[in-house]
């Protein structure tokens, strides 16, 4: 009797979970669990958002523990406690909408105001999302490689450079594929400083980097305050899909400028940010099971990211130019067309540190955070066409997407 | 073993992915430039009709998450000025 | 197909929405959402709460968002996120228990203690309640109008002049009118320095209003920790129905008197508080969709709202005044009397303001926050009563309200 | 177009909310009533028998959400003071 | 007909529940979480917890208010505002892993990597768990007490000395005990400055009171960010069981320890532990329901709790000195054995106190800090162990218990 | 009055606890060791190969919930010293 007591608990250890068919699987899941970490602690990369999602990927993957899962054996619930939080915010598209209301309550949109027309350079830089859809669905002509409408959808988005964003839209057209999708946006976002620069300069001669901006006007409190109504009645007028982004980013935003709720925009900055991006981290972590994540369409998510970002820099640069083309009375350095992608706020430094390479003289940072934030509006309406087209262009059979339809 | 979809499906993807790419980018500019207008009119009544006390724009850069740090500085340097004009 | 599809995005557009039938109707109420906005931000009316319901508000209201419903297209869930807030919170009456919580942590009951007759003037205050309530029936009568027993019950709570209270009793008796009701409630504490003083000065004389009222004495941190516990055990011996309101009320104030566990009652106070006060607003805004929010009822809730605050600011005036007839050795200076109507602390600070206009060197604020949180008690009680006894008296037929049963 | 309940149901709510208005001001007062009666008693008892280290009453008016700040004018106070002193 | 409101407003107060069959033990309930009240204002006893659960206690007992349970009279849903956080939080297994979580975040396990062998002594201390584990069984030959094992294996963990523990192995195996286990938990916690003492006295001699412990080396910053992926993955290949537990308390040690997410630490360690503290305590407290506390089954777990804790003691001081005999070369003051109880920070205090009668110049708190943070991972790996076999061990016939099943 | 579990069941229940006694409490101590012998090995690593700037061992002992508080007092430690230097 003993025997079969020890006998039960042998056959649960990790050790056989890992040695039984597929637990190899885990195991490499839970070493790139254990790279997250390192890039994020030791390089620094994203680290708020990479240790959570590194720190849940190796939680799920632990073989009989279910923390991501619902324990068999169990005679009630049994549902481990990071499905609990993924079903409570992932599941239904709670806690990107929250995270976006402490980033709205973050954003400063005074640079923007001050130079609206930067908004077009938020707007180009989101080609590289619908380069990247068109680049997943061409790669499925490749045997092993699946991606269907909904799916290349979601990978596109990892072009908006925006995380709440991507997981918010894979979370409602493909959450199978949510771990690589995220891991690819963060990573990105993490790797801004390296994929840009080269990019930026091939694009542009040293006498464009040269540019100087005419200073940003002074911009009143009522215009911030009026700005993020505003911003909210064009898009309940044209794009009501985009909506629930938008209003929260609004939202947020609005409760930083009235200045008359200081303690709710508080606490949605830091207390409410910050349990939220715990339990989105740990959720979001916990869809890289080995299953679902070691196959080739994650190495194509991967190489189809890096595409996006690398358009929607050289697009954004791009049409920086043509601004400079058809406007020759205020000229605008197009280093800061790169920053149109989002990554906030990353992508604005990146566009100062590449000015300055140039001219140590030159501050651009304020410059690129109008294109900066641009780029986090031009992601949220691109994701909100998708989110009103793709679900009426490609119908699911049976509540099931094609791609999983047919090679299920 | 490598599995694949149909080819009409892909096809037909395909093309659906270029519908979007056009409706997309055209959504997303013809949004951010009505942006531009409403955002140059409201300045523009703002401005004239409303011309409050101007603060700097960019006054607030990045968000201070650890207040009670970036207050204790504040509390430093005025401890510093104090400190330096009881000197005198 | 790229018509199709972009008809298909069209079809969905804003614009499209609130041109179609019953489209003015959200177009109007996310007008009302603008308005509230601006007196929270311009006028500084509770801010708060009215940020939060007027943006909810908006949102709600955007036609093809959903975000206060579920979206009829989606193929799994589709709730929006301010229908999973409201579900989550006000539903099932979680959101303003926790708020309730955090007003305990942070009300003194000080002045209360050291005067405790001033009780019974945030009784006489409730007055406006139950008068309302028949007001409501009385107006019934009138086509167009219809307000059954628990309507009835719901708009007179607003005379409680108490917020979390008011969406307690509603949330539980009419959740349709959630949205009127709040709006009536908060906007009308917000008006109480515009409401209260005609009432105030047209009832008590020059000579009344000079009374000076004796030093309160100082209460020991004893009795401050045994009041919550003596006034939650009259409560589950009288009347068991108004004790979750009231004991989550006498939590949080014994968190805060006790002195040991200072970091739990901080956190009632400001992360836990902030967190619902955003949630509860959202969701209650949410409610004045156009549907439900555009028709006679609303009127008649506004204007009745507007009697129950007055009628209660004369009782309590008037209570005092016979007190003073009663007990002449400790005179009461009436105009403390409408501070029972509880909109704590803007009640206290009228009666104050109102005593100064008199005589500049009579403080009364300490005086009048007896009665002030006194009419936070009486409301309570008052909710109880609703709650255990209407259900009673008008059982719902098949779940449902006659009301709604009748006119359905 | 304008609905109407029937007149029976308003008759009878309206018996009713006289009802409810007599019963809950009569438990409205019933219960502040005796809440002044406890406590009074509680607060006689206690500044009897456990008279303990009295503290002003309307010491915390307010509830002061931005303790930290509040803490800074405290220190701001302590170092006037500090200075104050040095400076003699 | 107002006589017959009056009446059911009647039927419905506390008094009358309170004298109906049944009532005396929700009043005599009422007077324990009276009494738990008192004993954290008054005397301190772990305030943090037992003002939390004295008052749902209070709060569950009070007749037909229903706060801890369905109201039966509701039309819609009708549960009560504690109920909904018990299912949320309790149910799940939800709250005790997020309180692990801040605890990771409040904990240093540098004495514990600078002298790892002081593992063992938290080892030891765990026999308490498992000899009250068959002291239950033994207890169950008495009539009128009557524990299966999963009730038994609940009853051990008390002498885990860990809170969170207790309750999360409760809420799995044996869910109606949860008030009783709870309380004692938290009741023996609060008093090992009482119950360990005469222990530690009786089981040392004099001159091993007076053994001083080499200082402890320095711990790199490195050491303590990799400590607790080691623990981790030690846990992941032996015993998946654990990994709920001990995962939340590495991910919160990581937090805190590799620098680099210190805003999500801090929150961890403050607004949603306190959060969280709140609604797990209101919870637990609801548990002590008068049916389910007031009987024979209560009493053996008090008594139960009590042995396990002194018999943890006195292992952990033991196996000390066993060390001291196996190692002359680094004395270790068996005083620290009895830290290994875990109660984190008291245990290690008490240690820290006793060695300090005999020589007030010996600082033994770091050292005990040791064991009593091993502590907390030992109990944790044998609540692994009761989690994984006592399921299996004893299986549910139509998902009841044995104990509920026989006697039911 | 008082019930009983059958005997049979209250005998294997005795089998099966003392058996969870060998099995638990082997678990825990073999669990225990082995993070004796890999925290060792893991220090030894480290401090050999990657001996980076070593910080004292119980710097922060107790969590300081209230941070505000513990920074007022280095504020205040820093204005007690910045006057004490003043005065000189
Ligand atoms: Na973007
Ligand atoms: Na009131
Ligand atoms: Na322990």
């Amino acid at each position: 009797m003993i025997g079969e007591a020890f006998g039960q608990l042998w056959a649960t250890t990790g050790l056989v979970g890992f040695l039984a068919a597929g637990g190899w699987g885990n195991a490499l899941m839970i070493i790139v669990g254990f790279v997250l970490l390192y890039l994020a602690i030791a390089k620094g990369f994203e680290p708020l958002l990479l240790v959570t999602i590194g720190f849940g990927c190796i939680l799920a993957n632990i073989p009989f523990a279910y923390i991501a899962g619902i324990d068999p054996t169990s005679t009630h619930g049994g549902e481990g406690f990071i499905k609990l939080l993924y079903d409570m915010g992932i599941e239904t598209g709670l806690f990107p909408i929250l995270i976006f209301m402490g980033v709205g309550a973050m954003t400063d949109f005074g640079p923007l105001i001050a130079n609206p027309k930067t908004l077009l350079l938020g707007a180009a830089a989101q080609v590289g999302i619908f380069a990247a859809l068109i680049g997943a669905l061409l790669l499925s002509f490749i045997p092993g490689i699946n991606f269907d409408l909904h799916a290349a959808g979601s990978i596109g988005i990892i072009g908006g450079a925006d995380g709440p964003t991507a997981i918010y839209v894979t979370s409602r057209l493909a959450p199978d594929l949510l771990g690589s999708i995220a891991v690819a946006a963060y990573s990105y976002m993490a790797l801004v400083p390296i994929i840009q620069p080269p990019i930026m300069r091939a694009l542009t001669t040293k006498h464009e980097r040269l540019i100087k901006m005419e200073q940003l006007r002074p911009v009143s409190k009522l215009e911030k305050i009026i700005f993020p109504i505003s911003v909210l009645t064009v898009c309940a007028i044209l794009l009501p899909s985009a909506t629930p982004l938008v209003g929260a980013l609004m939202f947020g935003n609005l409760a930083k400028e009235c200045g008359v709720v200081n303690r709710l925009s508080d606490t949605m900055q830091n207390a409410l940010m910050n349990i939220v991006t715990i339990f989105l981290g740990l959720s979001v972590g916990s869809k890289m099971e080995a299953e679902k994540f070691l196959n080739l369409n994650t190495l194509g998510i991967l190489a189809l990211g890096l595409i996006a970002f690398a358009l929607g820099t050289a697009t954004g640069v791009l049409i920086a130019k043509l601004m400079n083309v058809l406007d020759k009375h205020h000229p605008v350095n197009p280093l800061i067309g790169s920053a149109g992608v989002s990554a906030v706020p990353m992508a604005a430094r990146v566009s100062s540190k590449v000015g300055q390479e140039a001219n140590p003289q030159n501050f651009l940072l304020m410059h690129a955070m109008g294109p900066n934030v641009a780029g986090v509006l031009g992601s949220a309406v691109a994701a909100g066409v998708l989110l009103a087209v793709v679900p009426y262009m490609e119908e699911l059979v049976n509540g099931v997407r094609p791609a999983l339809q047919f090679l299920g | 073993m490598l599995n694949q979809l149909p080819r009409e499906l892909l096809m037909e993807q395909v093309n659906n992915g270029l519908i979007l790419l056009v409706i997309g980018m055209g959504t997303v500019f013809l949004f951010l430039t009505l942006l531009v207008f409403t955002t140059k009119f409201m300045s523009g009544i703002i401005t004239r009709y409303f011309p409050e006390k101007i603060s700097v724009a960019p006054a607030r850069k990045a968000p201070a998450p650890s207040s009670g740090k970036a207050q204790g500085n504040e509390i430093a340097a005025a401890i510093a000025a104090a400190v330096a004009r009881s000197r005198r």
